[in-house]
């Protein structure tokens, strides 16, 4: 794909307001393509008002990779759809600001964020067993993005489908189009949403768990695969994922979220080599190493996150963190940076720092942490 | 033909007077009737169709199968085969139409019938003196289950005596026999077409009548559909097509689709409906059948055969409040058996309703060893339903207990008139004004067809025969008023109230003609533009 | 497939036979006399006798059982036998499309109409619209049938003027709101021709609103209270204008059920993944709803609306008595007050076929919409 | 990497559905997020209260005070005034026992408490006469409705209370409705139950029986049966309960089969319970609820089926009164007296209501394969 810009729509239609354009400098001297900030998403549940995202702010680069992990409930899919807008029915409006590419799409009329979803930001669901009408055939799927956003004719849109799918390399691409998603396997589905969502051409491509329903054996080939297509496509890519061992290998930057916020944040590098936030140093612990011994135990995280309609007003680790200080009971922590370039974190007694090191020992000596969790004596820290 | 126009003229002007009587029974307004146009069918009127709603379809054309009342059958099969006499309500006499006359002896019981020249059939052929006996014998013969068969056994033998002359003989002295011609016996059958046709002359019988129409289209249970004849012998027919639909639901639907004017005849049974027609201004021809609701209590078997309790029951029984309670205070209650405004009515009084004598006689009878239960066998529809709760309330009033056993409007037949096995039912027993003795003998007569009540009485049997042979309108008063005597005395039936029969008429139509038993002869209709 | 087929045909043998068992049986126990039926009330006591003899009823019940089964078999309806007497097969000939035509104008009207109706609660779920809808629809299913026809006949035929007036009323109100919606609703296109054209159709569409308002208050049609003409007779025209009142009063409670069905499944699978991919690819809202939700959604309806179809083709009963229509249902419940046993053998016979087919053609259907059925069975 | 603390800020309204959001913050939309917040309770109570008191003071005027007024504008005020109630007391609701509060339900609810108390108590309140025709011979009958007089809702041509007539008719309606539906529910259980837990030839001939009977034109075959058996209530009850057998095997049945593959049933079974304990004990207790939950439904056709019969006139007879027979004999005076349709209409069209939102909302929780969808 050299020539990705004969692929854009040739009029650009809405010149007058300023629509996006790749080939346009941006108006902002940004050199960001995505800035969330203070992004807010709440769902009305009848228990209430469930805050899945609770003030959320990150940049992503031009052709850089973020991951972002966290717990299934941690509100990293909430982010991700809110950005998307594809929040379900009950969802009350997100506030805050999503700004792609200079261009804030939270105040955007929808008519024109919808030129955006496709040719400029594109997602990959988790599940290809249900992210594929199930009615539709695989080529009416993978086409009509391309013939509704670049206006491409049916036999252009086809051979264009077929180049596609050579792309992700599926066998067979012609034979493939005629077929209905339930003749296709696991993993060769996902390849064709991947080929979906790479029909326009988009400089951001959003991959929600895109591994986790499939088969081990196909996941890593599905890595490979996104991180090829980045590579050659010049690609941003949100990596969404609940195994921090995904992330290590595909990212430039990693934010851990829990409870809807993000807990700490740093180039994955040195969020592997500096961990500061407890939540995180927990996550790491879950990870299979193929270093250790096989009969290391992995550390499960106990307890369970907190309920979203009613989140406490203090740190929303507390009740499961090793460390908590009753000070983690009463006051919320904030979002701080620490020494090394772009690292923050939200915790009081951060990992491998004294207050850290002061604040677990305490909680040994006492046999519980400040809100009661049961601490056994040899922990690893 | 000149002849017959001028006679049909007659009868128009004659009959018009009955046209168009919008409100009650008054006939002052005819002057105004003939007002709006010719008082018959003329050339210059032919076209335009009619539709026609009736009570219940007709199970046949044949007039043997047909019951050959307006509201069942008898409007289509009239339109097919005319009769040979009609009868005139306001004049009280029968006008010879299809017959040129019909002459009685001095005692009534040789009557001599001349037909016209001019009078053929749909096929061509000339109606002859031969072919109306063959066509009366039908009526005769028991297989054939004619309405008219035990009344039609009156006549013992048929002369003819030339090709146009007949002579009934009867059996015994009858004054009003032309009530019988003027009905189902008097519609003549083609004898070659009916035996041409064979079975299917009950729904095809072209040719086969010396009517105006013939049938173009019969769907059973849905529609007919008759033709005018274009050179039929009595000059031009102007309705060209008349429809004729049952309107399920009974009279209320039927009346809706009148005003909503998807049809244009309505035959209505029923004191409401006929009151909101006539409070609406419809237009209509009124019959009223004597005694046309009435109570039959059984004679022979079950507690109502002791006269005690027949007589708690006249006492208990109050017209007034079957129709405030049954028909909405709309009727014509009357415990007599002539209604106030018939031709007949000379005063006569039924038996009279006192609460306080019934609960009186009910104590007396109980006495006797009654447990003052009774069973009322009751159609389940809403109509008779009513009725039924009126009179339930009455009698319990008066210390008895009824229970009401509803059933479909067949089973309440074979319960009341086959079987016989019932204690008192309403049971219609509509008496007309052209001879009340044809259905008051079958009715209360000994052995009489309709007799369900198992009545047997001499001096009402002499009564009856007084009436059958009463020469003329005030013999005929006299004799009612021995009836009624002899009825109040011993009670065959419970009358309630006179039945009233109404066909609504489209300002439209123009000319028709009614004859008893509400009846519409159409040969005269026409569309008024 | 072919397979399946042929092993569910086989299986209507069985059910078939039963039903008619059922019937005769049944029909059977109905106490009343024929004779009756046939003579009515003026007939003499050996008339009665005779025609009694003459019907067979003194057989046995078996007897005439097989009797008329052996001559449905080879094709022979019989005879009616309340006068006036006729061909059972031409009295169903004659009946029957009557009732399918009642029936499959409900249904085309209650599908159109819920469609519709759904899609656009769908639209907007939880709006004024959707739930003024939704809770409407869920009261019209409270309505009884009989009581459903009473009132349109008591209101479009005996106050036409109200219902013109409301027609006339509701159709300004819903242009206005129309209106009032493209407003905000033509800023969701873009500037230029696209915007010009989606203001242009709301603005043809609002007009057409009120168009059709206008007509139907100048000139209202006049339906009839009673009666049928077949498209035999007079054309398509009279006879779709006399089957809409009785139609209606059917399509009302379906409408209201198969709304209902389609929204709550409309809204289930708007949350699946693959709406969400589409929406992620930028596809516009109207266009996802009807080419991508659509489909998948009306599983239910078409199995909901197939039995429904299959139940209207012998349960029109109320509806034919109401507007006297000649149908299967009044015929048969004519033939049962007549005691009349073989129109109701062969009619119930006939519809119980007829059910059983709908059913049939329901089931293949699935896979003409379902393409995973379509392949699967192979 | 700009980094914010959240702050407090107000969320704009705007339920996100797939269509262009241009409706956002209509009063709907906003007045239900609103109620999820405390400080606007308030609100929603002073726009609820009165709201709730001019609907019942409008359908007092019209029901009781303006007995002078045409039918039409009392009827339309009556109409009116209870939407506004509904809408009053919906809000006041919400505001009370918060914003999931499912005001309707709880009203169906409360409806058919107050028609199954009234019924089932009907001998001990002041009625007049509403079904022995012989104590009201010297009521005048047809008279219309008069809230405060002793016919509150006016007599029928027997003189007989209508008041008295829906609430006993009530009585009717209920007693054949619920005994049909438990009659059939007993009947249809048990059959499916055995039928899917056996399955083969049992299943397959039951299966065929209730296919028969499917086929069956439901109407036509219940005025088949009420013309063998004579129309009374009981004779009505058990055509029906027949008419609701086929269905309820099938709904059974298909519970079964999800449940006797269950790992519990597996265990029992492989224990050695025997046939009737697993079914009795293992299946029994958890297909009862989805049946249940759906016969509150179904009582809700059959006491329609009650009444079309009484309406075709095969029905129960008066003087007993039921809805559908005081609807049938007042059929032919709709126009003159349409209150005497309207009245046994309203309570007929409230119950099934009621009963199918009730239904609806058990179903909701209780029948599993309803819950999947």
């Amino acid at each position: 794909m050299s020539d990705s810009s004969t692929l854009r729509p040739t009029e650009s239609a809405p010149q007058e307001d300023g629509a996006p354009d790749a080939h346009v400098a941006p108006q902002q001297a940004s050199p960001a393509l995505l800035e969330v900030r203070d992004l807010h998403t709440h769902f009305k549940t009848p228990r209430g008002i469930l805050r899945a995202v609770d003030g959320v702010s990150f940049t992503l680069e031009q052709g850089a990779t973020l991951g972002i992990a966290g717990e299934s409930g941690s509100g990293k899919s909430a982010l991700v759809r809110s950005i998307m807008d594809l929040t379900a029915a009950n969802a009350i409006r997100p506030t805050g600001h999503v700004i792609f590419d200079g261009r804030d799409m939270t105040e955007m009329p929808r008519w024109e964020a919808r030129h955006f979803w496709g040719p400029q930001i594109a997602m990959v669901f988790q599940d290809p067993m249900t992210s594929l009408n199930p009615v539709k055939r695989v080529g009416a799927q993978l086409t009509e993005s391309m013939r509704h956003h670049l206006g491409l004719s049916r036999r252009d849109a086809r051979s264009r489908a077929i180049d596609l799918l050579h792309q992700v390399r599926i066998p067979e691409p012609k034979r493939r189009l005629d077929q209905y998603p339930h003749e296709l396997s696991g993993g060769m589905r996902q390849r064709v949403t991947i080929a979906i969502a790479l029909a326009c051409e988009p400089r951001l491509l959003i991959a929600d768990e895109p591994t986790t329903a499939l088969d081990v054996t196909v996941q890593k080939q599905i890595l490979e695969l996104l991180a090829s297509l980045q590579e050659a496509h010049h690609m941003a890519m949100i990596l969404i994922t609940h195994d921090l061992g995904v992330i290590a290998g595909y990212t430039d930057r990693t934010a851990v979220m829990y409870a809807g916020q993000v807990v700490e944040e740093a180039s994955t590098t040195t969020l592997f080599d500096e961990v500061r936030h407890p939540y995180t140093n927990a996550l790491l612990a879950s990870i299979p190493r193929v270093e250790e011994a096989s009969h290391v135990r992995l550390e499960a995280i106990s307890g369970r996150p907190p309920d979203m309609t009613a989140p406490p007003a203090a740190c929303r680790f507390a009740a499961r963190c090793r460390l908590a200080q009753d000070k983690c009971l009463t006051d919320a922590p904030t979002l701080v940076q620490d020494g090394s370039e772009g690292h923050r974190f939200r915790c009081f007694y951060p990992v491998g720092t004294g207050d850290g090191v002061n604040a677990l020992k305490k909680n040994l000596e006492r046999g519980s942490s400040a809100a009661g969790l049961p601490l056994k004596s040899k922990v690893t820290s | 033909m000149k002849r017959t126009r001028k006679a049909r003229l007659t009868i128009a002007t004659l009959v018009g007077g009955l046209l168009l009587t919008a409100c009650g029974s008054s006939s002052d307004d005819s002057e105004e009737a003939a007002d709006n146009g010719p008082a018959a069918c003329t050339e210059a009127n032919i076209g335009g169709e009619a539709s026609m709603a009736t009570l219940s379809q007709a199970p046949g054309l044949d007039p043997v199968v047909n019951p050959g009342t307006g509201g069942s059958g008898g409007n289509e099969v009239i339109a097919l085969y005319d009769t040979l006499v009609r009868y005139d309500q306001k004049s009280d006499e029968f006008v010879p139409v299809v017959a040129k006359s019909l002459e009685p002896n001095a005692d009534s019981t040789e009557w001599t019938l001349k037909l016209r020249e001019e009078v053929t059939f749909g096929n061509g052929d000339p109606l002859t003196a031969q072919q109306v006996r063959d066509s009366f014998a039908r009526h005769q013969d028991p297989d054939n289950r004619s309405v008219d068969y035990l009344a039609s056994l009156a006549v013992t033998e048929m002369d003819v005596v030339d090709d146009l002359t007949l002579v009934f003989h009867l059996d015994e002295s009858w004054a009003r026999f032309p009530t019988l011609l003027a009905n189902m016996a008097g519609m003549i059958t083609n004898s070659s077409v009916v035996e041409q046709q064979g079975e299917n002359f009950n729904t095809a019988p072209t040719g086969g009548g010396v009517g105006p129409y013939e049938v173009e289209k019969f769907t059973p249970g849905e529609e007919l559909v008759l033709k005018a004849k274009d050179d039929w012998w009595g000059g031009p027919v102007c309705i060209q097509t008349l429809r004729f639909v049952t309107v399920a639901g009974g009279v209320q639907p039927a009346y809706d689709a009148f005003t909503n004017g998807d049809i244009q005849l309505a035959f209505l049974r029923g004191p409401e409906v006929i009151a909101q027609a006539k409070e609406d201004g419809a237009a209509g021809f009124s019959t009223v059948d004597n005694a046309g609701y009435t109570i039959v209590l059984n004679h022979e078997n079950g507690p109502t055969a002791e006269p005690l309790v027949r007589q708690a029951l006249a006492a208990a029984m109050d017209p007034e409040v079957i129709n405030e309670r049954g028909y909405g205070g709309k009727g014509r209650p009357s415990s007599a058996l002539i209604d106030k405004d018939s031709v007949l009515y000379d005063g006569l009084e039924g038996p009279k309703a006192d609460a306080t004598e019934a609960a009186d006689l009910v104590k007396q009878a109980k006495a006797t060893g009654w447990d003052g239960h009774l069973d009322l066998p009751c159609q389940n529809s809403v109509e008779a339903n009513n009725v039924c709760l009126a009179m339930k309330a009455q009698a319990e009033a008066a210390g008895m207990t009824v229970k009401i056993e509803p059933m479909a409007p067949n089973d309440f037949i074979t319960k009341v008139h086959v079987d016989r096995d019932f204690e008192w039912a309403a049971w219609s027993m509509p008496l007309s004004d052209a001879d009340p003795w044809l259905r008051l003998s079958a009715a209360v007569g000994t052995d009489g067809a309709r007799n369900a009540g198992g009545y047997s009485n001499a001096e009402m049997d002499a009564a009856l025969t007084a009436l059958r042979a009463a020469p003329d309108t005030a013999a005929r008063q006299g004799a009612l008023a021995d009836v009624q005597e002899v009825w109040n005395e011993t009670l065959p039936a419970l009358a309630y109230g006179a039945n009233e029969n109404y066909v609504v008429v489209d300002d439209s139509i123009k000319g028709l003609q009614e004859s008893q038993y509400s009846q519409v002869y159409f040969d005269t209709a026409y569309i008024a533009d | 497939m072919l397979r399946s087929l042929g092993a569910r045909l086989l299986r209507l043998v069985p059910v078939l036979f039963l039903v008619s068992l059922g019937t005769f049986f049944l029909v059977d126990l109905v106490p009343g006399d024929p004779a009756v039926a046939i003579l009515g009330s003026n007939a003499t006591p050996e008339q009665y006798e005779a025609v009694r003899a003459e019907l067979g009823l003194n057989e046995s019940v078996v007897t005439r059982y097989f009797d008329w089964l052996g001559d449905t078999l080879r094709g022979d309806l019989g005879e009616s036998l309340t006068p006036p007497t006729q061909s059972v097969t031409d009295l169903i000939q004659s009946r029957l499309p009557v009732t399918i035509q009642i029936a499959t104008m409900a249904m085309l009207i209650s599908v159109t109409v819920s469609i519709v109706l759904a899609l656009a609660a769908a639209y907007r779920p939880g709006k004024v619209f959707d739930r003024v809808t939704s809770g409407t629809a869920f009261a019209a299913i409270a309505v009884p049938q009989f009581l459903t026809g009473l009132l349109l006949i008591f209101f479009v035929l005996f106050h036409t003027d109200l219902v013109r007036w409301f027609v006339l009323v509701a159709g300004i109100a819903g242009a206005v709101l129309i209106a009032v919606r493209a407003v905000g609703g033509v800023t969701d296109h873009p500037p230029g021709n696209e915007r010009v054209r989606a203001a242009a159709i709301r603005a043809v569409l609002a007009l057409a609103v009120v168009g059709f308002a206008v007509l139907l208050f100048a000139r209202f049609p006049e339906f009839p209270r009673q009666g049928f003409t077949r498209i035999s007779e007079d054309g398509l025209w009279p006879s779709l204008r006399d089957a809409f009142l009785p139609a209606l009063t059917l399509a009302v409670a379906e409408i209201a059920i198969f709304m209902r069905l389609l929204r709550n499944d409309l809204i289930t699978t708007l949350q699946e993944d693959y709406i969400l991919s589409a929406r992620a690819k930028g596809m516009p809202p109207w266009r996802i709803l009807v080419r991508d939700a659509l489909r998948p959604s009306s599983f239910s309806l078409i199995t909901v609306a197939g039995v429904a179809l299959g139940r209207l083709m012998g349960g029109t009963v109320i509806v034919e008595t109401i507007f006297n229509l000649p149908g299967m249902g009044t015929l048969i419940v004519n033939a049962i007050g007549a005691q009349d046993v073989r129109v109701i053998q062969s009619s119930v016979l006939v519809i119980a076929v007829f059910y059983v087919l709908v059913n049939l053609l329901v089931d293949l259907s699935y896979s003409q919409l379902d393409p995973r059925l379509r392949r699967g069975r192979v | 990497m700009a980094v914010s603390e959240p702050t407090e800020t107000k969320p704009v309204v705007q339920p996100a559905t797939i269509g262009a959001d241009v409706a956002a913050g209509t009063a709907a939309g906003a007045s239900d997020i609103d109620a999820m917040l405390p400080r606007r309770r308030s609100r929603l109570l002073r726009f609820g209260v009165p709201t709730a008191v001019a609907g019942i003071a409008l359908v007092v005027l019209g029901a009781v005070v303006m007995t002078e007024g045409t039918t039409w504008v009392r009827l339309s005020m009556i109409g009116a005034g209870l939407l506004a109630a509904y809408i009053g007391i919906d809000r006041v609701a919400k505001a009370v026992f918060g914003a999931t509060f499912d005001t309707g339900l709880w009203m169906a609810a409360g409806w058919l408490a107050l028609i199954t108390l009234s019924a089932a108590f009907a001998d001990l309140l002041p009625l007049s006469e509403h079904e022995d025709v012989s104590k009201t011979l010297t009521v005048t009958p047809m008279l219309t409705p008069d809230l405060l007089s002793s016919h509150p809702l006016g007599t029928d041509s027997q003189g007989l209370d209508v008041l008295g007539g829906v609430i006993y008719g009530a009585r009717v309606s209920l007693v054949v409705g619920v005994g049909a539906t438990v009659l059939g529910m007993v009947l249809g259980a048990a059959i499916g139950l055995v039928a899917g837990y056996l399955r083969g030839i049992v299943d397959a001939a039951v299966g065929l029986v209730g296919d028969a009977m499917l086929a069956f034109p439901p109407l036509i075959l219940l005025l088949a049966m009420v013309a063998v058996l004579e129309p009374s209530i009981f004779n009505t009850t058990i055509a029906l309960a027949i008419l609701t057998v086929p269905t309820y095997i099938r709904l059974t049945r298909a519970n079964t089969l999800l449940f006797a593959q269950r790992e519990f049933v597996l265990a029992a079974k492989a224990l050695g319970a025997k046939n009737r304990r697993i079914i009795v004990r293992e299946l029994l207790p958890n297909v009862v609820l989805p049946v249940v939950s759906y016969g509150v439904i179904v009582v809700g056709a059959l006491v329609v089926a009650e009444a079309s019969l009484s309406f075709l006139g095969v029905g129960v007879q008066r003087p007993t009164p039921t809805w559908g027979n005081m609807i049938a004999a007042a059929q032919s005076r709709f126009e003159s007296d349409p209150h005497l349709v309207f009245i046994p209409g309203a309570c007929l069209f409230l119950t099934v209501y009621a009963l199918n939102r009730v239904g609806e909302s058990a179903r909701a929780v209780w029948d599993p394969r309803q819950r999947e969808l």
